[in-house]
């Protein structure tokens, strides 16, 4: 098992290294760079603008530059931030905290809601629920998280009941408890509208995988010992259809960072997704690369849960660890 | 025809009590994938008392399965019960409400299914599939369930529980299984227990205890039992009533020796194996005997095809991150020589470690130790038919896929040939052609066993390994098999590793017997010394086979 | 449960939907790209049978709207001008599913007054039209991504299942990569270097299917578990004691056994690729214009200003979600038919 | 600095006198990013670093006139070469310290220092030349030019006089350009604006406070800014502002788009904001075409077009083919104005309003193309004298929507003369990249705005050597006569230092512009701006910030206003 543990890991930090080293190489590839628009506000010359592109070493090779990089990994400041001055990491973990501060609840939610839906859904195949949850996906799955956040926005304008956007109140003084009432208020809506958007994928794999086991020999036969019929689905039934659900929970973590970039714009969450948004287009790229890593590890994280959840769930895995 | 009404001959019933269980005029349909219709059950009448055993007997196929699950309802999504009525202490269970079905079964009627390799959820363990089934009909803290789950799986013949509870299905032997299978289904005490084929992969030893301890529910908790079996002789000492079932419908009721009388051949055939097989064979023997094949006596001494030279296999079975860790002695060094062109049997009790030689030799486990050697080196075409022949079929396939399988892989001939040999050998093993197209789902437990047989010989493999392969057919047709296998040994030269538990014919077609104990070979000689063996672990497996005859059976012959 | 007439039923609405796609041009109205300067914004015509003088016409019509005094985008109905709506009339050319030349329409109004069955955009377009066309994009688009990035992953995970040890972690690693990297980078790249003068809806297409080719990682992952579960099932042993190598074991057992998840899979990319269109015109990487696609039209509705003063705008871009209906239900059924089978 | 003894010399406003006290919340679109007056670039850090910071010369956003600010008057010498600035004694910097004539020096010295990222450094430099700088007194300073400078004063807008006591450690030190980050504690910051740093939530917002040493008073004689704090949040999404903005979130919004701008009409009233629209601004749009010299071996396919493009006929006939009027009604939902040149009707001092905005005469489009040589084809495509068609593609950058739909307008108009147009939206960088760079683009769309109602905010553009002369950068010599002619008028402009002067110079610019179209000038947007109803001094200007340039004068009317 300590050998299996190390040997991801090994593969984790080879991991990161491809993905840093990929992503220079993408930005090579996409036309322009940071100072390539200074040039048009009128009054900065091209020549402060080169002076500028040699001192954030823009200049320099990619090799050059990504070791550069490096070097300043080491010192533990992602890369420089040319938009701030400032380090990548000193800007984006404050960022990355609010952005799990609501994407985890959400993805943890949508799977306390998803999975038993998705089970009794088929459980009930042909059945009202079936049919309402069938066409309430699709219907969701057309619909753009944007599009869902407006209309959130949209909402709390005419009710007032919920605040349009941001995290905290402006004098959101009083005790610990009030500022956290506080947040939750703010949170209300960004989080529907994430796990709004984040169900349907769920739904639709958690119920043909259980569509699939529940008319298995096996679950026939628990049936016929008079096996009640919740025991029979969450007990039986949804281990031995676990297999792809745990592949996608895997996945679904690696969104913790990234997921929830669009909403966040729109809902103005001080998270992540608007300074990166920003960086991506203002080709910002230490902030991009930092951001980018920040997600690699948590996508790593989640398939590596996916595996050991693989092995535990599914006997049938041999472990060749 | 069917008759209906008990009749005031069958022992200890008095006529003035109600039957447990009745059924009327009961059909069952299935519809294949292709459209086919199938009609498994006709119009079937029956009638059992409680505390009665009733023996169900019938060839491969006719409807024995399709009866057990349709009394509980459990009929695959494409069967349906098109007709009639199934009384349980007077309430139509047909019309019972899903939760009133619920606690009836399990609690009120439990069904040992055929295959428990497939009725056992492969994602959980044994404890929890059984505490399960217990906790859903009566309310019991969590350690007396444990403990009782201990206790059921100890009379079913576990010495020592604490690893079966933890094992997975795939960790256990097809017996243990088959065993485990049996206590979920009594775990409950119910009052009508339908064991569709319970012994068939057990020893003999551990059949018999099976069968006392039916005996003995039976006395105690005044136990019901539809007993569906193969096995005449074991009806005898235990069935009041027999049903002789036909192509879906019931040939014949009444006690063994009433029926016996009756001047049927499918019925006799069916209870006097010794005619039907003793021709049988007789027959394969003397096509031996006239080809120039070398003669049983001379084949023993002829070169080995295989050499398996101290072979040791162990298991470790262990939970995710918990300390308690079992290792298992599957083989513990195994000599065994298997001459080219000659039977040997493996006989032993469950878990002895057959399976696992078998995969071993046929190339499905390495071995920790040990060298399994082929004359002339590297592999052979050596054929493993499963001991679950229904795990061993892909489902998604039709009968005919299934069977050209091998020369598919092979890329053997033209396809018409290929579906030519399939039909051809569907024919051989007594399976209708014009089920071609069915799937292997479709097929009854003993039609699945005949399509891997089937299966097995279509690779035109040097060897076949055998595991439980006949358990599930009714005896003409373990004799039709047995002759065919024997015409490809005697054609051939083909080899058969025969893995059986079935002790009554072993001197019809083995060369060489060699028994299985705890993973040892522990004793090896000709199937006619076998009965006389001194051995104890032989002993007890030849003694608990005579015990299952009952007394009264050669009287009759 | 009858899963064939269930599954012809589904089949007939999705051939009606791609059929209508097709011949866009017949039933539309109008071209995409016709505009009208003077109705921008115009809501969806009224269609009367009973004109404002109280009589009632057999015939369905609709008046034409002008601009009410001092506002921008509102319009009030003339009734002097009455418009009976004419069914397959002459009107603008199109080439019939992109080959026959024709101008028949489906139905109309005697120009130049015009019909908008769903209002007309900023340009006075009609938006019924252009969700037809639109829908000849995005549906093939869609699809195209989908399938690529299916097959991929269908390809991968199979291979990585099959294989297990050394050769599955590789490509899960790599898989992780591809799932890692953000690829809108080598999207502008990839734009950068097409020729400009390109058409937009072969460049559009060439986006589409290169992020298609991207995105097999998740559905590789996906595939993979289940194989890498299902490998240990005895028939599958058994058909290696029969010597069938990798490639057999995947076509005949593994990839089948992946197959609902592989459904059910493709039943959320075809959404997934047609709705990100919206972020790739975000990035300048979206079709161009004048041309429609359900991605762009979304991207137009969802906006403050339309969605209080033009509400009509969003019902194009809700076109999607009938047809996304459509598939689904498709997609279940063939795992019924698939599950009867076994 | 020395202590002044005398009572300090405010400055006292004339406008309406106001109440002090509240908040406003002020949406930004992105975060602000640095409160560095040297390096700050981009708009939403400038927002804040100028309230922040004071200048000695100001531009009255309203009259667009130049009025004293830091310097209590100044006086040009006669040849306009020198300018002498006399200091307001006894003012403070927001953290006490007193500011004088060391300060303005230390502030050149660090503006005009090559090491230095000073954005703005070349507005510094005339005729190559950097100004001088000279402290005659501990309150007089003199400015100095190797020539005479007609925008002189106007250059001293906005140029934040820094703090010698906190930035001359980090000059020396070469750490300036890192200095002041989002990250330093407030009481490390100083200035001379009205306000100073409070509070940083990063990502959220920036809390400014009121500085107590604010060197203005109103007419009443109470001390300016009014308000208690300036919040900026950041709200990245238009729309999102808009919709906080109703809810009463956000109480100003700087910059709006025409479809919100009608869309928030209704509800003024119910919600308590008022929408301003203050005409057309300093925003101009053109269509300009690739005249870059020297593509023939590069990009031989952009040269061929380039016949066409450099035939000034045809730059007329696409600017008559193209209907302005459309623009401006569907584009800019009729918040705009028609451009003729680059210079807008916003700027009111230098508009010449003899020259007439190009009518949409497609007739007119049709015989210039002939007498250019050009032909139809029978299905209507215009084909050039050597017979090829005429199509090209016009750049528009996807995150600009007014500008992709104006290429789509266009590209409906130009059917109507025959020319075929692909209209591509790309990334802006991407876009850019290959109108500066690459140069491989036929015709695209772009918008420039001057940061000041001035024609040598035209400098860049128009000269052949400027920086944004984007249709053929780096064009030098100039190719013909008429941009020689422009090059000199522009050199000419620049020094001469009477108003009416000046103005007729720049009069007979805008009619070369006109005449020779280098670009098809489009239109111009209005500035949109919106309030909360509450607040009083709120008068929008079309020169950046259009609302918060007199934030040390708005202040909440009612009690109830203020939260
Ligand atoms: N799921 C099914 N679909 C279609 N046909 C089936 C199905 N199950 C069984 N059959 C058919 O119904 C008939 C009876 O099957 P059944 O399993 O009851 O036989 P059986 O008596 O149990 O045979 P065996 O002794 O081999 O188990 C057989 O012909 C079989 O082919
Ligand atoms: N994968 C496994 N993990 C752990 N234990 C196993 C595994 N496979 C087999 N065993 C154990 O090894 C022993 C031998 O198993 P095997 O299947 O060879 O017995 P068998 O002789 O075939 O019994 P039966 O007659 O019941 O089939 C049994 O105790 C079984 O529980
Ligand atoms: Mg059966
Ligand atoms: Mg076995």
């Amino acid at each position: 098992m300590i050998r299996y543990l190390l040997r991801r890991l090994g593969h984790a930090i080879f991991l990161l290294f491809g993905v840093s080293l990929l992503l220079f190489f993408l930005m090579q590839l996409a036309p322009g760079d940071f100072f390539s628009t200074a040039r048009l506000s009128g009054s900065i010359s091209p020549a402060s603008i080169h002076a500028l592109r040699t001192e954030y070493g823009l200049d320099k090779p990619l090799p050059v530059r990504y070791l550069r990089w490096l070097n300043s990994v080491g010192h533990g400041d992602f890369g420089y931030s040319f938009a701030y001055n400032m380090p990548a990491s000193a800007l984006l973990l404050p960022r990355a905290r609010n952005t799990l501060l609501l994407t985890v609840p959400c993805l943890l939610i949508s799977w306390i809601i998803a999975v038993p839906l998705g089970v009794l859904a088929a459980s009930r195949r042909g059945g009202w629920l079936d049919r309402f949850y069938s066409g309430g996906t699709s219907a969701l799955l057309g619909m753009h998280d944007l599009l869902l956040a407006l209309l959130a926005l949209l909402l709390a304008l005419r009710t007032g009941a919920f605040p349009t956007g941001g995290m905290m109140s402006l004098d959101a003084a009083g005790g610990l408890w009030a500022n956290w009432k506080d947040v939750l208020w703010h949170m209300a809506l960004p989080a529907i509208v994430l796990i709004v958007g984040s169900l349907a994928p769920i739904l639709r794999h958690v119920r043909s995988t259980m569509l699939e086991v529940l008319d298995s020999h096996y679950i026939r036969a628990a049936e016929g010992h008079g096996v009640g019929r919740l025991t029979l689905l969450f007990r039986h039934a949804l281990p031995a259809a676990a297999n792809p659900l745990i592949s996608l929970f895997g996945l679904s973590m690696a969104l913790l960072i990234a997921g929830s970039m669009l909403v966040e714009v729109v809902m103005s969450w001080p998270g992540m997704g608007p300074m990166v948004l920003e960086a991506i287009l203002a080709r910002d790229m230490f902030l991009v690369v930092g951001a980018v890593l920040l997600s690699t590890i948590f996508l790593i994280a989640g398939n590596f849960i996916a595996d050991i959840l693989l092995y535990v769930f599914d006997p049938r895995i041999r472990i060749n660890a | 025809m069917t008759s209906g009404v008990s009749d005031p001959g069958s022992a200890g019933a008095s006529p003035a009590q109600a039957a447990r269980l009745r059924m009327r005029g009961v059909s069952v349909d299935y519809v294949s994938a292709n459209g086919e219709d199938i009609s498994a059950l006709r119009d079937v009448n029956l009638e059992i008392l409680p505390q009665h055993v009733l023996g169900v007997l019938g060839e491969s196929g006719s409807g024995k399965s399709s009866l057990s699950r349709a009394i509980l309802r459990l009929l695959p999504p494409n069967g349906k019960i098109v007709a009639g009525s199934v009384e349980y202490d007077g309430k139509d269970i047909l019309r019972l409400s899903p939760s009133q079905l619920r606690e009836l079964r399990g609690a009120g009627i439990a069904l040992i299914s055929q295959e428990p390799a497939l009725a056992l959820n492969p994602v959980l363990t044994i404890e929890r599939q059984i505490i399960d089934v217990l906790r859903a009909h009566s309310r019991v803290s969590k350690q007396e369930a444990m403990a009782r789950t201990r206790a059921m799986l100890s009379e079913v013949g576990f010495p020592d529980p604490e690893r079966i509870v933890r094992a997975y299905p795939h960790q256990l032997s097809g017996g243990q299984r088959q065993r485990a299978a049996i206590a979920q289904a009594l775990i409950c005490q119910p009052g009508l227990l339908i064991a569709d084929e319970p012994l068939s992969s057990l020893d003999t030893i551990t059949q018999a205890e099976i069968l006392d301890l039916l005996r003995k529910l039976k006395r105690e908790f005044n136990l019901t039992v539809i007993f569906v079996t193969h096995n005449a002789r074991v009806l005898s000492s235990l069935a009041d009533k027999v049903v002789i079932m036909r192509q879906g419908g019931v040939r014949a009721t009444g006690t063994l020796e009433q029926i016996g009388a009756e001047p049927d051949d499918y019925v006799r055939g069916l209870i006097y194996p010794e005619k039907t097989l003793g021709r049988g064979i007789s027959r394969a023997a003397g096509n031996a005997s006239s080809s120039t094949q070398p003669s049983s006596a001379q084949r023993s001494l002829a070169q080995p095809l295989v050499q398996i030279s101290n072979v040791s296999k162990h298991f470790v079975q262990r939970r995710f991150l918990s300390r308690k860790k079992f290792a298992v002695q599957a083989l513990k060094d195994v000599h065994l020589e298997i001459p080219q062109g000659s039977t040997v049997a493996v006989i032993g009790r469950s878990g002895s470690g057959k399976t696992t030689l078998a995969r071993c030799i046929a190339g499905f486990e390495k071995p920790d130790s040990g060298r399994i050697t082929f004359t002339g080196g590297g592999r052979r075409n050596v054929q493993l038919i499963f001991q679950d022949a229904g795990t061993a079929l892909n489902p998604r396939f039709t009968a005919e896929e299934a069977i050209a399988e091998p020369l598919d892989i092979g890329r053997q001939g033209t396809p018409a040939y290929r579906r030519q040999r399939a039909l051809q050998l569907m024919e051989e093993s007594g399976l209708d052609p014009a089920w071609a197209g069915r799937k292997v789902g479709e097929f009854s437990g003993g039609q699945r066993q005949r399509l891997a047989i089937a299966r097995a010989l279509a690779a035109e493999p040097e060897m076949v390994i055998l595991d439980e392969s006949l358990s599930g057919l009714d005896l003409p047709l373990q004799a039709q098999i047995l002759c065919l296998l024997m015409d490809l040994q005697s054609h051939h030269g083909l080899t058969y590793l025969h893995i059986t538990h079935d002790l009554s014919f072993l001197p019809q077609f083995a060369d060489r017997v060699v028994v299985m104990d705890q993973g040892a070979i522990v004793d090896a000689c000709s199937p006619a010394a076998l009965f006389a063996s001194s051995h104890p672990a032989t002993r007890a497996l030849v003694e608990a086979s005579e015990s299952l005859h009952a007394p009264g059976l050669e009287a009759v012959l | 449960m009858k899963p064939w007439r269930k599954l012809s039923l589904v089949t007939v609405l999705l051939v009606g939907i791609h059929l209508l796609a097709l011949l866009a041009g017949f039933v539309a109205p109008y071209n995409y790209a016709t505009q009208d300067r003077d109705h921008p914004y115009a809501r969806p015509s009224r269609i009367h049978f009973v004109d404002c003088a109280g009589k009632f016409h057999l015939r369905p019509f609709i008046y034409e709207t002008s601009l009410r005094e001092g506002t921008l985008n509102n319009y009030i109905e003339d009734c002097s001008q009455l418009q009976p709506i004419e069914f397959f009339l002459r009107g603008e050319k199109y080439a019939l599913a992109g080959l026959v030349p024709a101008d028949l329409h489906l139905f109309g109004v005697p120009s130049p007054a015009r019909i908008y069955l769903l209002g007309a955009d900023g340009f006075g377009r009609d938006e019924f039209s252009r969700v037809l066309y639109g829908a000849q994009i995005s549906l093939f688009a869609g699809l195209l991504a989908a399938v690529l990035a299916l097959s991929m992953g269908l390809l991968v995970g199979g291979v990585a299942g099959a294989f297990g040890g050394w050769v599955d972690e590789a490509v899960m690693r790599t898989a992780e990569i591809f799932i890692a990297v953000p690829w809108f980078y080598l999207l502008l790249g990839v734009r950068a270097v097409l020729p400009l003068e390109m058409s937009p809806l072969s460049a559009f297409v060439l986006v589409v299917a290169v992020i298609g080719l991207l995105n097999w990682g998740s559905p590789a992952r996906l595939v993979r578990g289940v194989i890498l579960s299902g490998r240990e099932r005895n028939f599958v042993q058994a058909a290696r004691g029969f010597g069938a190598g990798r490639g057999y074991l995947l076509r005949r057992h593994l990839l089948p056994m992946s197959f609902s998840v592989a459904l059910t899979q493709m039943a959320l990319l075809v959404p997934r690729f047609i709705l990100a269109e919206v972020m790739l015109s975000f990035l300048g990487l979206g079709i161009g214009e004048p041309f429609p696609s359900w991605g762009n039209m979304l991207a137009d509705a969802q906006q403050f200003h339309v969605l209080t003063a033009y509400w009509w705008m969003l019902l194009p871009a809700l076109a999607p979600v009938p047809v996304f209906v459509a598939y689904h239900a498709l997609a279940d059924r063939l795992q019924e038919r698939l599950q009867s089978a076994n | 600095g020395s202590q002044a003894s005398s009572r300090p010399e405010f400055l006292r406003t004339t406008s309406e006198a106001g109440q002090p006290g509240g908040r406003l919340i002020i949406a930004e679109a992105t975060e602000p990013k640095t409160f560095n007056p040297v390096t700050v670039i981009d708009r939403p850090s400038r927002d804040v670093v100028r309230r922040m910071t004071g200048d000695l010369i100001h531009i009255n956003r309203e009259t667009q006139r130049t009025e004293p600010a830091l310097a209590k008057s100044w006086t040009a010498s006669r040849d306009g070469k020198t300018f002498t600035l006399r200091l307001r004694r006894g003012i403070k910097f927001s953290d006490g310290v007193p500011f004088d004539a060391d300060d303005v020096v230390f502030s050149f010295q660090v503006y005009l220092d090559e090491k230095i990222d000073y954005p703005q450094r070349s507005f510094l430099f005339i005729h190559g030349k950097p100004l001088q700088v000279q402290k005659l007194g501990p309150y007089t300073v003199r400015f100095s030019f190797v020539s005479p400078y007609a925008a002189a004063e106007r250059l001293f807008d906005s140029v934040a006089m820094l703090p010698r006591h906190l930035l001359e450690q980090p000059y020396k030190e070469g750490k300036l350009n890192q200095a002041w980050g989002l990250d330093t504690p407030p009481d490390k910051m100083a200035g001379l604006g009205p306000f100073r740093v409070k509070q940083v939530v990063p990502g959220q917002r920036i809390v400014l406070e009121r500085n107590q040493y604010y060197w203005k008073i109103d007419s009443k004689g109470q001390k300016l800014p009014y308000l208690d704090e300036l919040v900026f949040v950041s709200i990245p999404s238009r729309d999102a502002q808009v919709v906080r903005f109703q809810a009463g979130e956000v109480q100003v919004l700087e910059s709006l788009t025409a479809e919100n701008f009608l869309a928030m009409e209704p509800e003024q009233k119910a919600r308590h904001y008022k929408l301003y629209d203050v005409g057309p601004g300093l925003e101009y749009n053109f269509l300009l075409f690739n005249l870059n010299r020297g593509l023939e071996s590069k990009l031989p396919e952009i040269a061929r077009k380039q016949t066409w493009f450099r035939d000034v006929r045809f730059r007329q006939a696409i600017s008559y083919a193209i209907d302005r009027a459309a623009i401006v009604r569907l584009v800019y939902q009729g918040k705009g104005a028609p451009l003729a040149t680059l210079v807008t009707p916003g700027e009111k001092l230098w508009l010449d309003s003899s020259i007439p905005i190009p009518e949409h005469s497609v007739a007119k489009a049709r015989q210039l193309l002939q007498s250019a040589g050009f032909s139809w084809k029978a299905d209507g495509a215009l084909v050039d004298s050597g017979g090829k068609p005429v199509e090209f593609t016009i750049l528009a950058s996807a995150s600009n929507a007014q500008r992709a739909q104006m290429a789509t307008l266009i590209q409906q108009d130009l059917k109507s003369v025959g020319i075929s147009v692909h209209a591509v939206t790309l990334e802006f960088r991407s876009m850019v990249q290959r109108i500066t760079d690459s140069h491989d683009y036929e015709a695209a769309i772009m918008g420039l705005a001057g940061g000041d109602s001035d024609p040598n905010e035209a400098l860049d553009t128009l000269s052949s050597s400027g920086s944004t002369h984007l249709w053929a950068l780096d064009e030098k010599p100039p190719l013909q006569p008429w941009q020689a002619q422009v090059d000199e008028l522009m050199q000419k402009q620049l020094i001469t230092m009477n108003y009416p002067g000046r103005k007729k110079v720049f009069d007979q610019v805008q009619q070369i512009v006109a005449r020779e179209q280098p670009a098809v000038f489009l239109a111009s947007p209005h500035i949109l701006v919106a309030a909360h109803e509450g607040l009083g001094n709120i008068r929008p200007a079309i020169i950046e910030n259009y609302l918060l340039w007199n934030s040390d004068e708005i202040f909440w009317r009612t009690p109830a206003g203020k939260r």
